[in-house]
């Protein structure tokens, strides 16, 4: 097989698309809510990997700081996330979403 | 003499692949510390890719917040909880049949979509964009971005606040 | 080739160095340990347990590595494996010297040159906390996982602290290169280096890094991890043979790793505290003084039977190592430049580390809500405090 | 442009300290509360002389812009200071007086509650009567006039376990508004005018107006400013807050009510004289209201029994005074007699403070008498202010009262002769209540003691100043405005002046010294006629059943059960009803399943990509 001699960006690009995707899929089929959170995290990186992409195509260091604080948000998301999470384990000794779904009515 | 290939094209392949079985791994695996390492994987190789995409600050952020902070977080709680394999998923009929669909439909399209309007994206070379470092970042980060950079942290002082009211025992 | 060629040797060197620094480093632990509590320590290995390192390495292989029912193979395995390469990583981008010539080829005597250098210490060191909570999950224990989870905290409370402790310097310093940091304090006495200045907020700062990085390191008073009298032996409980070795090593390797740091950002790196044609006599003489009191003592008053031997022996190597030291500081520069740096450099690390051993032969342990308050409601605000205010100060006169 | 005198720190002062008494002071000992109160008022005072001294003569007004607080399109509007003559006389007063009232109120409020609550609102006053006084446009004037008015509100509510102190509170703070909202309007209308706020340039461009024969614009923005003084000033028909508001502390009401935030209105009135210049309908109206108000509330001041409310009615009375002579052009009186009033005014309820806190808290003025060999300092002090107010001459109330009385001549003779005839009044009941209360034998129960030196002191100051203040303030008041009341020979109308005031005072010796019980049976040989008066007309009542009870019941029938249940709740519920018929439909798609919402949110992202790439691309 011949490999090209050089990747352009928009390989980065594709490869933002399909951990994106995995994301998202994780997100339907996986039922523990951890892991759903994790997915969310996944696909938070996805998201980060296509601005630093951009960055380096554009030559401007701009994406870069978005994706700066697009890790500040997981951060805080991630400590208000789990601090759910354990409440609502707490509550109904469960990590399953399905268990989860008083939100109708 | 075996030519020597091409380290650019070498690396992200290697990294590329590394990071989509990691990340096959975060949603197949039945154990939720496997997925959080799996996901670990994925950020360490995407950390590698950021130094290859010319931002090594990004790089090193990226292993100390998230590698280091929030996924200890989440092996932190796991291992906490406990909670032990995923029970066997019911039919999920809805998801499967119309979500996984759409979505290869939507990365169907993503992906020909950057392939149409972006075909002649620069080529990535390591070392060819420089204004990674900290000091451009940090530059930019407290003139241009001086206010949503405040106001991050006045979100994560939030975060921390709400975190630390959710998560207290409720005396009786 | 040049380069790859250097740079093997480089490995080569530094690596066996660090292994044997190492494997060394519990020996002078145990000595030290034993002398605090009037004993001898190890004896029976080779002349004063010199080759007892080796003993334990032949035991510990040796030994049948048990896997406990039902646990989580994979993991198990990883843990141990994790947390010893995370910690031998960082010691790749440590200077120990100065740029040299040697035969024609310039090289930086570190192994890998990076301009985010202290980012990634930081990085590797966040990562680091994997292997012990991993480690205790895996082995399917309540101890170990009570000794995993206590460690997490710990590292994570902890974390946070020390890097603001090291970032303090860094204002000061204006970059992220360990080079460049090791360079910018040289060039004459001790109070260029970083934590002498701006006192006393920097040598604030070095002492909180310090004390953050015991509780890093899980050393004692901060080993809440392994209390043994509470949990076993902690998150290793269930562990033995090679894959406790590793644990093993990569406690004393943190330990290495960490004290180099903070010799290279706090305390000048290489540079000796006072200017360069007096202190290039300075090994000489110390090394001469050891070996004329080992002299001394082996000759006129031994205390046992077999130093009659050993002391003269240890006595006339010194001797010997003092007379290098004189050739290298006057007629054979080419081995001086290498020689010199590295040695006021391991010397500050041998105090540092001897600082670990010996607060471990004095101090108690701490309950854990202690060790969690003392983090959160004194260290973490002095730490900020001393940025804050170097910063004011750095803005002000820097 | 004058080199900048920091201005700014005279209000400032005052409002640390305010927050440090506020924030710290229920942990503070009372010596530190007081300091803290006084001190800051003190520096303030001492910063008033040193920048007044520093400008000298104030030919031009001295201006300092702080920054710009809001700019809307062309509309600038700053914080700026400035001080020219007219606040001048205001700053010293407000400073001086203010000064001596805190010195006052530390004796004063020595046994109650909540001293530093106290003294925290008393500073915040001093702030924003500070800020009023100081500023350079109407909008900071506003905040200052609001700012006072919130103020006010505290401190009439001050005693928080008394209900009527609080409906007192309220009932100031609602009556104001009514001049607030007029004020308002006039600034609505200000800027839609002049197209700015700055005194500087409305008043510029207002002087090259012409004076308006009929009403007009000029007139609307007077009579509004008018509105707005009326409610802080209590002028008819408004001024049914302030008898109310001597539900505060003594020291609030001789501060507040009497020497300073009261005569905002008139303030304001002088301010804008260019405006009211040209606007000669607008100062009929103000004359007929100041005549009016002094006379009503001349003549309830003459039934009353409660010593602080005779002297509330006086001090509404003396601000109809002051309309008057604003009324008449005289700017400069008015401005003169609001000086020399903070004297004598705040002599008066000092005094009257200090025979309550004397007597205990005791206020009816049966329960009192023979008190001069008692309290011999009060007396001989309130006796200072008893011949200023009355027009003795030699006392500076004379001075003002007759520059005012000759001012309205020359407007109307009528006016004139009613405005003696009040005087006349004035001088009357203030003799009443001395007689009443420091003459003949005493009637009360508790046992009276002088008051400490702490509050004499600054009543010997202020008596003195209500003596010899006039002549001290006479040219720099005069050196305000235009001369207006022309210095002739007004020997007799002077005479007529004084005549009606000694009059008076005999006609309340013959009736309270000399005949006792004769003040009965004249009240009751005018039956009817006393009883309405005695009730202070009945406005109150009026007031409640013209406007209060209607608009309750306006508010119940037509808003609550009308508007608000009907059509509002009838269109919230409506909404309701139809929103959730509506999702009793959408429901079966949410089972509050999360991975369902997520998979709907695929499927519409996929729908969107897809229908945008068949649209026709990125572009």
């Amino acid at each position: 097989m011949m490999l090209p001699n050089a990747v352009p960006v928009s390989w980065y690009l594709i490869l933002s698309a399909i951990l994106f995707s995995m994301g998202v899929a994780g997100f339907l089929i996986r039922r523990n809510i951890i892991t759903v959170f994790m997915c969310i995290e996944l696909m938070l990186n996805a998201v980060n990997l296509s601005f630093v992409a951009f960055s380096y195509e554009l030559k401007k260091i701009d994406g870069q700081l978005f994706t700066f604080f697009v890790m500040v948000v997981a951060a805080a998301e991630a400590a208000v996330g789990l601090a759910i999470i354990l409440t609502v384990f707490r509550h109904r000794m469960s990590l399953e979403i399905d268990d989860v779904s008083s939100l109708k009515n | 003499m075996i030519p020597m290939p091409n380290l650019d094209v070498l690396g992200f392949l290697v990294l590329a692949t590394f990071a989509v079985l990691c990340g096959l791994s975060v949603i197949l695996q039945k154990h939720a510390v496997a997925s959080a390492l799996s996901l670990v994987g994925v950020m360490g190789s995407l950390a590698v890719l950021y130094l290859m995409l010319g931002a090594e600050f990004l790089a090193a952020v990226q292993m100390i917040v998230y590698a280091g902070a929030i996924m200890v977080l989440f092996v932190f709680v796991i291992m906490l909880l406990n909670s032990g394999s995923e029970r066997p998923a019911k039919a999920r009929y809805f998801a499967y049949l119309v979500g996984i669909p759409s979505l290869l439909a939507f990365l169907g399209v993503i992906s020909f979509f950057i392939l149409k309007e972006l075909p002649n994206t620069s080529s990535v070379q390591f070392g060819a964009f420089t204004q990674g470092g900290p000091a451009p970042v940090g530059r930019l980060l407290f003139t241009q971005y001086l206010l949503p950079f405040e106001v991050t942290s006045l979100l994560v002082l939030i975060a921390i606040i709400g975190a630390m009211v959710l998560a207290k025992k409720e005396i009786d | 080739m040049d380069f790859f060629l250097v740079s093997l040797i480089k490995i080569v060197v530094v690596f066996g160095a660090f292994m044997t620094t190492l494997a060394y480093l519990q020996w002078v632990e145990r000595k030290v340990l034993a002398h605090i509590q009037l004993r001898l320590g190890p004896q029976r290995v080779g002349p004063h347990g010199l080759l007892q390192p080796l003993a334990d390495v032949i035991k510990l292989a040796t030994k049948e590595g048990l896997i406990p029912a039902n646990v989580n193979t994979f993991f198990y395995i990883l843990a141990p494996f994790l947390a010893v390469s995370l910690a031998l990583i960082s010691i790749a981008v440590i200077p120990f010297g100065p740029e040299i010539e040697l035969f024609g080829v310039r090289t930086n005597l570190e192994l890998t040159s990076l301009n985010i250098g202290v980012l990634l210490i930081l990085a590797i060191s966040s990562v680091g906390v994997y292997g012990i909570a991993l480690g205790g999950w895996a082995s399917n224990n309540k101890y170990s996982l009570m000794g995993g989870l206590r460690s997490s905290a710990q590292m994570i409370s902890y974390e946070l602290p020390m890097t603001i402790a090291l970032a303090t310097p860094l204002l000061v310093l204006n970059t992220l290169d360990l080079r460049q940091i090791a360079e910018r304090q040289g060039g004459g006495w001790f109070w260029n280096w970083t934590a002498f200045s701006y006192p006393p907020l920097l040598f604030i700062a070095f002492i909180v890094f310090l004390i953050s990085a015991f509780a890093e390191t899980n050393r004692v008073p901060f080993d809440l991890p392994e209390a043994e009298n509470e949990l076993v032996a902690g998150f290793h409980t269930e562990y033995s043979s090679l894959a406790f070795a590793g644990f093993f090593m990569a406690e004393y390797a943190n330990m290495v790793t960490i004290t180099c740091v903070s010799t290279t950002i706090f305390l000048g790196g290489w540079h000796p505290p006072f200017p360069a044609p007096y202190s290039n006599f300075v090994p000489t003489a110390l090394f001469w003084f050891f070996g004329g009191v080992l002299l001394f003592h082996g000759l006129t008053q031994p205390a046992r039977r077999w130093d009659r031997f050993t002391f003269p022996a240890f006595g006339v190597i010194s001797l010997g190592l003092g007379a290098i030291f004189l050739l290298a500081a006057t007629v054979l520069p080419i081995i001086g430049q290498i020689l010199l740096p590295v040695f006021w450099f391991v010397a500050k690390v041998g105090l540092l580390l001897f600082l670990f051993i010996w607060v471990r032969g004095t101090l108690p342990r701490f309950r854990y809500d202690q060790l969690m308050r003392f983090t959160w409601t004194f260290l973490f605000p002095v730490a900020l405090g001393c940025l804050l205010l170097t910063g004011l100060g750095v803005a002000l006169f820097g | 442009m004058t080199e900048s005198q920091s201005l700014w720190l005279i209000p400032i002062l005052p409002l640390i300290g305010a927050a440090l008494n506020g924030l710290l002071g229920r942990r503070l000992p009372k010596m530190a509360v007081s300091a803290i109160a006084i001190l800051s008022v003190l520096g303030s005072f001492l910063w008033v002389m040193k920048c007044l001294s520093a400008l000298g003569n104030l030919d031009t007004p001295h201006a300092e812009h702080y920054f710009t607080w809001i700019q809307s399109g062309a509309l600038e509007i700053g914080v700026d200071f400035m001080v020219d003559r007219l606040t001048r006389i205001m700053l010293l007063i407000v400073t001086g007086v203010g000064l001596l009232i805190h010195i006052y109120a530390v004796g004063y409020m020595d046994h109650e509650e909540g001293f530093s609550r106290f003294f925290s609102y008393l500073n915040l006053f001093m702030f924003f009567m500070l800020t009023l006084v100081l500023a350079k446009n109407f909008l900071l004037v506003f905040v200052g006039w609001e700012g006072v008015g919130l103020a006010s509100y505290l401190l009439i509510g001050f005693y928080l376990k008394e209900k009527f102190a609080g409906d007192a509170g309220k009932k100031a703070f609602i009556v104001n508004r009514i001049g607030d909202f007029g004020f308002s309007l006039a600034m609505f209308l200000i800027v839609i005018t002049f197209g700015s706020l700055d005194f500087t340039k409305v008043f510029e461009a207002a002087a090259k107006m012409p004076v308006e024969a009929h009403a007009g614009i000029l007139t609307a923005i007077a009579l509004l400013l008018f509105v707005g003084a009326c409610g802080k000033s209590a002028q008819m028909p408004l001024y049914v807050w302030l008898p109310d508001a001597m539900a505060g502390p003594t020291p609030v009401s001789a501060l507040i009510h009497a020497a300073t935030m009261v005569t905002a209105g008139v303030y304001i009135v002088a301010r804008a004289s260019v405006i009211f210049d040209r606007a000669p309908i607008a100062l009929d109206v103000v004359s007929y209201i100041g005549l009016l108000t002094a006379v009503v509330a001349a003549t309830i001041g003459v039934t009353q029994y409660d010593i602080k409310k005779v002297f509330a009615y006086s001090t509404v009375s003396q601000l109809g005074f002051m309309f008057m002579a604003c009324g008449a052009k005289a700017y400069s009186s008015g401005i003169f007699h609001v000086a020399t009033h903070a004297f004598f005014k705040a002599v008066l309820f000092l005094g009257a403070g200090s025979v309550i806190h004397a007597l205990h808290g005791e206020q009816d003025m049966r329960n009192m008498g023979g008190l001069r060999s008692k309290i011999p300092q009060t007396f001989a002090t309130l006796c200072f202010a008893w011949l200023a107010i009355s027009g003795v001459p030699g006392f500076s109330g004379a001075l003002s009262k007759d520059e005012i009385l000759i001012a309205v001549h020359g407007k109307s003779e009528w006016m004139f002769w009613v405005g003696v005839v009040t005087a006349g009044i004035t001088a009357f009941y203030v003799s009443r209540a001395m007689f009443m209360t420091f003459f003949g034998e005493y009637r009360g129960k508790a046992h009276p003691h002088e008051s400490p030196l702490s509050m004499t002191g600054p009543l010997w100051v202020l008596a003195l100043l209500s003596a010899a203040g006039g002549y001290l303030m006479r040219d720099l008041v005069h050196s305000i405005g235009p001369e207006t009341a022309s210095h002739g020979d007004h020997g007799s109308l002077e005479f007529i002046i004084v005549a009606a005031g000694l009059l008076g005072i005999g006609l309340a010796a013959f009736m309270y010294l000399m005949n006792r019980g004769l003040s009965q049976s004249v009240a009751k040989a005018l039956g009817p006629v006393y009883r309405l008066v005695y009730d202070k007309y009945r406005v109150d009542e009026f007031y409640d059943a013209a406007l209060v009870r209607p608009i309750q019941a306006g508010s119940e029938s037509v808003l609550w059960k009308g508007l608000d249940v009907l059509l509002i709740d009838g269109v919230v519920n409506g909404v309701g009803r139809t929103a959730s018929a509506i999702g009793g439909i959408l429901r079966r798609c949410q089972g509050g399943h999360v991975p369902s919402y997520a998979t709907w949110i695929v499927l519409g992202a996929a729908l969107v990509l897809i229908g945008f790439q068949l649209v026709g691309g990125g572009r």
